[in-house]
């Protein structure tokens, strides 16, 4: 299996959560959720890219990515949770307090 | 004591009378005050009539002296300092003389007014100034008593500042004199261009040699010019090149014109009897207005040079004497009369210069001062008579009233019209034969303009003799009765300038004129030199005079004399015949020539308003709000619709992320 | 069709599956399993790709705790979420136009003449004694260490700024605040009565007071 | 005994601390004493400027008095002082205004005298390091400091709409010396050091010259000001307190000429040499287009505020005419009738805000229309009045009539024409300050409080008496100060004589 079959593969996966995050507009699970998916697409390519030039380093990259993917979907839960309780319900229109 | 010593006191005790009267006059009182400026005055007057007599007779030589050094760079330094030569003596003498006779005479005339001692520190400040002028040795020096002497003919003419036209004559005035100056100091620069130097000294050295080329080298004075390395030329725009003396000499001149008050920068004088009388006689009669004629005295190696600046000198001359002499027919306030008199006999003097009679021209000056003087205090004394009345058609019949100030003003007009044996006659029939034998730009017109000025000139003095001293009076009864003689510090000045008026003219002529007395100062060309042309014919005063009585002047003289007589003496209805008759003229005369009209029009309102419309549309609407404002209010704008893309939806914020991959890819793909 | 492209092939259909449903599934839950599934056959390509460590520590740390603790946010928060997916086809044609742009470039830039099997040749497998795990270890450890601190400092961070944004405290405690009782000021604990002091008159100002206290003292018993 | 005192660092740090002392002591509740202690503190620095003047050696055009110090090593700045014929009369000049602003202060200001005090030392001891500077970006760095207090001054003390004119002024001139910040930089780094010095001796090229000569040109144009950028003055002028207005019109102004002569003449004498003649236009429009603009005023401190602008434009004239001129005795009279004008122009101006002040603490009012016949109940005001007017239209024997008549003579050797339009303000000048005279000082009294105004009291006398007697001495001996001027002003032409683009 040739590396292009991987990159498309993680190409297309960044594609679909591109559209999930454009076609969702309310949710903020599913763009957390998509976040997630685009992650995991620069993950596969970057071990797709360490496994072709046969260096171990992109791996040790994707750890890192993983830790940092981490920290920001625990993060992103938790503004969930206190909008929730804040405004009983987490529908992004109504989030423009933030106006300039 | 030194020379230098003696010019430095003659000069600077009328600066400390001056300067005592005006710091501590409130505290000296008036006695002491007047005290001490005549006798600062005084001193001047001695020393100047002692240099005077010892140019006549003795054999004093001219004396260049350095005061200080006023300022000095690199290769050159400009020095305050004193040349005294026969041209600075005679002046020194007629400035000194008339401003004791104005100071004695003022403690009479302004008694009773309350700004007395500011009154003679004013005059006496004058009289330093006029003297700095007179004395000086450097182009700096004459400039600088030229301005200072405007300043105080401008204090002087608003002495009484609550008087409304009085404040706006005497701004008038500086500002006219401003003019003037403006023109000077271009003449100035363009000396300090040719001879890189303000110092009279080489400046007539390189003339001196200039002249010598012409005639010795009969060269022409063009190329003289050339060989002594004068001879640069100002590009005018279009390839017009004028040459630079009489650029020079042509600049010199306006700044003589805006204190001699020749005809476009004359408009000052008559306003300038809105100041007190003593002033008028002093500096508007005898001394200030006469420095633009001792100025081009002083210059005349320079203008001997300009056949184009002596041509205009002749043309404004002319004018002036003519034209003006008429106004003066229709003029109803005394002083009035006497001012336009003035300004037609310094006509006479300009044209005379302008003719390149030098001497002459100063001659007159000399003469004319006094016998002016004598009008103005005479008109002074009439007035204070009649308690500040000044208007002529409410005088008259004096003549028994005020017997001493009648005779003396009698002898004064004499004089002026140039009746033989009297002074004014020697020094004008001068003028006129020297005009008459001049072969310069515009002599004829201006011999024209000349002896129709003498009928004008008797035709306007016989008519002020007559209605102010003779005929019925038309001063109210009561004031009539208790009119009686001014006091004798007032009528004493009087007698003392009735009698050089009288002889002044016998006496000098012969010395003054025709001898070499004026040679180490005024040079002459020998094509210009009219007065050898008159000396031919002139052997002795007398005869000179009853040779006199047979040219055309005295032709001239009479039939003026004749129609005052019979205009103003006995047919007063024959005035208003005579009026229907020349109603434009009379319109005309009595506009002053609408030049007044011009001057505020023009050059006031319009300077006012061209301010305005600077003001108002290049400071405020360009600069102001167009360029500063503008663009804070273009930043305000911008900043508004930046604000805009911050809709706080986090879509939207998405979007943008993601539109901004898409293109930075393309651009990477393109680029790659 | 070697076992390797077999498995490559299903494998990657079953990941490109699981994204679709995680953005098309309407309850939250489902989209949170497609999720999983999707991480699942992904690990299963990093195997192939001979990423042993990270396949199983994506799945096992990463799949088991960050997936989890979607599900238990999702179902904590009981939010309709019909409502929230009602208008999602509005934006549909420009997302995919947008993806389809994305697509395009990435694939122009990775397409097989450029990475194809000529120019990139798959190396050797390695032997058997080749322990992905040390290898990683070695580099971790040696020339990388530095990051994994600031790594570690990272999750630090977010456990900070998780608790401290979410934990109100517990409600029943009975805590002092020392600060607040220093700041107590005189106006608040001590309260100044003005009572009217009459003069003393003769003996009737006594007597009528004896008759008030003995009135309140019966009333008070 | 002064010799061991570091006597240019005293002329700057000694008001400036004394500044911070009294903006940080007792405050108001100790007004008279902290102003007392001002006025010691500025006679001690006339007393020095005064020693300096004395002890000035007037043959040489070299560095005296120099002082050098290691500042910021690393950048290669250094803290250098030096004064020279060009700085040590504007120093004397600062020295003495700001002396006589703290003397007249104590009346004028109403509320927070203390603080306008400390802001007056400030600005000295600020002005001061700008004209002693010989590092340029010590020159920069007062050259900013400078503003701050002025800044306030007009902030705090001034008129109804100040903030509008601070804030203008502010921008104006900070707008301005960014450009020459840019220009220092470039140097800076170029030479090596940013010592003046050796930014004179290092090879620009025709390009490089012309940037850094458009930079300077901006910053010190702002500050002359030029006509274009010259709309800041007039209104900082009538919203600014009199003492303020003193300072800016007698001293801030000639910030602009001596930056020109201290950078853009010896640095870039190629690229000035090239521009002389637009800037030469900018200045006959500056003296001819405000002289009719000053005609058409109706507030007092608005016409003296465009008269300074016109009197500013000789000064810009005088400085770069001498690049048009080939007879070194003309290059010189310029160079002096430029130096001169500042001068004069510093005492002159100076003494007629004072005279506004004067009036406006009687009356409340700037408007010419209010007044009118004021000669009747202020004689002696009317008189000292009068001898500034005269010296502002130029009259000879003020100081006023000195730098004009220098830079009108020296600059008909260019082109009569330059002379020409110069020599116009003769008749302007004269035109608008007599009629300004006329409306407000002669005439009957206009109203009755006119009539009831009292006569300058002991302290306004004594600082009009003061500047009278220094523009007349100037106006009649200005060899005294001709004489210090002269080795340095040689000097500087002949750096701006030869050019640096032929391996200069």
């Amino acid at each position: 299996m040739s590396l292009t079959h991987y990159l498309i593969v993680s190409a297309l996966l960044f594609s679909i959560s591109v559209v999930g995050i454009i076609i969702n507009r309310k949710n903020v699970i599913t763009l957390l959720m998509c976040i997630e998916l685009m992650l995991l697409a620069v993950n596969t390519n970057f071990i797709a890219f360490s496994r072709y030039l046969n260096d171990e380093v992109g791996q040790i990259f994707v750890f890192f990515i993983l830790t940092v993917a981490a920290a920001e979907a625990a993060i992103g839960l938790a503004i969930l949770v206190v909008l929730f309780r804040t405004n009983k319900k987490i529908d992004v229109d109504e989030l423009k307090e933030l106006k300039g | 004591m030194t020379i230098q010593a003696q010019l430095l006191l003659a000069v600077l005790a009328p600066l400390v009378g001056a300067i005592v009267a005006g710091l501590l006059g409130k505290k000296l009182g008036k006695v002491l005050t007047h005290r001490i400026t005549i006798a600062g005055v005084f001193i001047s007057f001695v020393i100047a009539v002692n240099w005077f007599f010892s140019f006549l007779w003795g054999d004093a030589t001219a004396v260049d002296v350095t005061v200080y050094e006023w300022a000095s760079f690199g290769g050159l330094t400009i020095q305050i300092g004193f040349l005294l030569d026969s041209l600075t003596a005679i002046m020194m003498l007629v400035v000194t003389f008339i401003s004791l006779m104005v100071h004695i005479y003022s403690i009479g005339y302004m008694h009773d007014d309350d700004g007395y001692q500011r009154f003679f520190s004013y005059i006496s400040l004058f009289t330093f100034s006029m003297l700095m002028l007179v004395m000086s040795n450097n182009f700096l020096q004459l400039f600088f008593g030229w301005e200072a002497v405007g300043v105080m003919s401008y204090l002087l003419i608003g002495f009484w500042y609550q008087k409304e036209t009085a404040i706006f004559a005497n701004m008038k005035a500086f500002l006219v004199n401003r003019v003037g100056d403006f023109g000077f100091i271009l003449g100035i620069g363009g000396i300090f261009l040719l001879f890189g130097t303000l110092d009279y000294a080489p400046v007539f050295k390189t003339m001196g040699l200039a002249e010598e080329l012409v005639s010795l080298g009969d060269q022409q004075p063009t190329n003289a010019l050339a060989l002594v390395g004068l001879d640069q030329t100002f590009a005018v725009w279009g390839g017009l090149e004028w040459s630079a003396m009489s650029f020079i000499c042509i600049c010199l001149f306006i700044g003589a014109m805006g204190k001699s008050a020749q005809v476009p920068l004359h408009v000052w004088l008559p306003d300038s009897m809105e100041g007190p009388t003593p002033i008028s006689a002093l500096i508007h009669a005898a001394t200030m207005v006469t420095a633009g004629v001792f100025m081009v005295a002083r210059m005349s190696p320079l203008f001997e040079f300009s056949e184009t600046a002596l041509a205009m000198i002749t043309v404004i001359g002319a004018i002036t004497a003519l034209f003006m002499g008429l106004v003066a027919i229709v003029q109803n306030d005394i002083k009035r009369i006497i001012a336009y008199s003035t300004l037609s006999q310094l006509g006479y003097m300009v044209v005379a210069l302008g003719v390149s009679a030098y001497s002459a021209a100063i001659f007159h000056l000399f003469t004319h001062a006094f016998f002016k003087a004598l009008l103005f205090l005479g008109a002074g004394s009439v007035i204070v008579a009649l308690h500040h009345e000044q208007d002529i058609r409410k005088m008259g019949g004096l003549y028994k009233k005020l017997p001493i100030t009648y005779w003396c003003t009698l002898i004064g007009t004499l004089a002026l019209i140039g009746t033989p044996f009297f002074s004014g006659f020697y020094s004008k029939d001068t003028i006129i034969s020297a005009v008459s034998s001049a072969q310069g730009g515009f002599s004829s017109f201006a011999y024209f303009a000349v002896l129709t000025g003498v009928l004008v000139t008797a035709v306007y003095s016989v008519r002020l003799l007559l209605v102010v001293f003779h005929g019925k009076t038309n001063v109210e009864p009561q004031l009539y009765e208790e009119l009686q003689e001014s006091p004798k510090v007032i009528s004493w000045p009087l007698i003392a300038l009735a009698v050089p008026s009288l002889v002044a003219g016998f006496i000098f002529t012969k010395p003054l004129l025709f001898t070499t007395f004026f040679d180490d100062s005024i040079r002459v060309l020998e094509q210009h030199n009219v007065l050898a042309v008159v000396e031919q014919h002139y052997d002795s005063a007398i005869n000179f005079a009853l040779h006199g009585m047979m040219n055309p002047v005295f032709i001239m003289l009479l039939t003026g004399i004749t129609i005052a007589i019979i205009v103003y003496g006995w047919a007063p209805r024959f005035i208003t015949m005579w009026a229907i008759f020349l109603k434009p003229v009379k319109r005309l005369l009595e506009h002053k020539y609408f030049f007044d009209e011009l001057n505020q029009k023009v050059f006031a309102r319009g300077g006012h308003w061209l301010g305005q419309v600077l003001w108002r549309y290049g400071d405020k609407a360009v600069i102001d709000e167009g360029i500063i404002d503008g663009s804070a209010q273009t930043l305000k704008h911008i900043a508004l619709k930046v604000r805009k893309l911050q809709t706080g939806y986090l879509f939207h914020y998405a979007l943008f992320m993601l539109v901004g991959l898409v293109a930075f890819l393309a651009w990477l793909i393109f680029r790659g | 069709m070697t076992v390797e492209s077999v498995v490559f092939y299903l494998f990657a259909t079953l990941t490109l599956v699981g994204a679709i449903g995680v953005i098309t599934m309407r309850n939250a839950v489902q989209a949170v399993l497609c999720l999983v599934l999707t991480f699942f056959s992904a690990a299963v390509l990093w195997m192939l790709l001979e990423a042993e460590f990270l396949a199983v520590t994506l799945v096992l740390v990463y799949v088991g705790a960050v997936m989890v603790l979607f599900l238990f946010v999702v179902m904590m928060l009981d939010v309709d979420y019909a409502s929230l997916k009602a208008g999602y086809t509005k934006y549909l044609p420009l997302g995919i136009i947008t993806a389809l742009a994305l697509f395009g470039g990435i694939y122009w830039v990775i397409r097989s003449e450029v990475f194809g099997v000529e120019q990139m040749p798959e190396p050797a497998k390695h032997g058997a004694d080749y322990s992905n795990v040390t290898e990683l270890g070695r580099l971790l450890y040696t020339d990388y260490f530095f990051a994994f601190e600031v790594a570690g400092v990272i999750l630090l961070v977010a456990i900070v700024a998780a608790i401290s944004l979410t934990f109100r405290g517990r409600r029943d405690r009975r805590g002092q605040s020392v600060p607040m009782q220093h700041q107590a000021s005189k106006e608040e604990r001590l309260r100044v009565v003005s009572m009217e002091s009459g003069p003393r008159q003769d003996g009737q100002e006594k007597t009528e007071k004896k008759k008030r206290i003995r009135r309140k003292k019966g009333g008070g018993s | 005994m002064l010799e061991q005192l570091p006597v240019l660092s005293l002329l700057i740090w000694l008001p400036l601390l004394s500044g911070v002392l009294v903006l940080l002591g007792p405050g108001d509740k100790m007004l008279a004493w902290s102003q007392r202690f001002a006025l010691l503190i500025s006679l001690i620095v006339l007393v020095l400027c005064v020693w300096l003047f004395v002890e000035f050696d007037r043959t040489t055009a070299a560095f005296q008095f120099s002082e050098q110090a290691r500042w910021i090593p690393s950048l290669n700045i250094e803290y250098k002082l030096g004064a020279d014929g060009i700085s040590l009369p504007l120093v004397m000049l600062t020295s003495l205004i700001n002396l006589l602003v703290l003397f007249g202060a104590t009346t004028s200001i109403r509320f927070r005298q203390t603080q306008f005090v400390a802001a007056v030392l400030l600005l000295t001891g600020a002005m001061n390091g700008v004209f002693l500077a010989q590092d340029s970006i010590l020159f920069y760095v007062f050259w900013e400091a400078m503003l701050i207090p002025m800044f306030l001054m007009i902030g705090i003390w001034g008129g109804p709409n100040r903030i509008y004119a601070t804030l203008k002024f502010f921008l104006y001139t900070f707008f301005g010396s960014i450009f020459m910040l840019v220009a220092l930089i470039y140097m800076g780094r170029d030479a090596g050091s940013f010592a003046i010095d050796a930014m004179r001796q290092m090879p620009l090229s025709a390009t490089e010259q012309s940037w850094i000569f458009w930079a300077f040109l901006i910053a010190f144009a702002v500050k002359i000001p030029m006509v274009p950028v010259h709309t800041w003055l007039p209104d900082a002028h009538v919203e600014a307190p009199t003492g303020g207005s003193v300072i800016l019109a007698a001293i801030m102004l000639k910030m602009g000429g001596y930056g020109f002569l201290r950078f853009s003449l010896p640095i870039t004498p190629d690229a000035a040499a090239s521009f002389a003649d637009i800037l030469i236009i900018l200045s006959l429009i500056a003296i001819v287009y405000i002289g009719f603009v000053a005609l058409a005023q109706k507030d007092m401190k608005k016409l003296i505020a465009y008269s300074s602008i016109a009197h500013m434009g000789f000064v810009t004239l005088g400085s770069f005419i001498v690049l048009q001129l080939l007879n070194p005795d003309a290059q010189s009279m310029a160079m002096q009738g430029a130096m001169v004008q500042m001068i004069s122009h510093g005492l002159i101006s100076g003494a007629l805000f004072f005279c506004i002040g004067v009036l406006y603490d009687r009356l409340h009012t700037r408007q010419i229309s209010d007044f009118g016949g004021v000669v009747n109940s202020m004689p002696v005001f009317a008189t000292l009045l009068m001898l500034f007017i005269l010296a502002n239209a130029g009259l000879p024997g003020t100081s006023g009539f000195v730098g004009e008549f220098f830079v009108i003579i020296s600059s008909f050797q260019a082109d009569w024409r330059i002379a020409l339009f110069a020599a116009l303000t003769l008749v302007l000048g004269a035109a608008y300050s007599l009629w300004f005279y006329k409306r407000v000082i002669f005439g009957k009294p206009a109203n009755e409080n006119i009539a009831r105004l009292d006569d300058v009291n002991g302290r306004e006398k004594t600082i009009l008496i003061v500047l009278a007697i220094f523009i007349v001495t100037l106006g009649v001996y200005p060899q005294l100060l001709i004489s210090v001027m002269q080795p340095s002003i040689e000097q500087l032409l002949d750096f701006a004589g030869n050019s640096k683009l032929g391996g200069g």
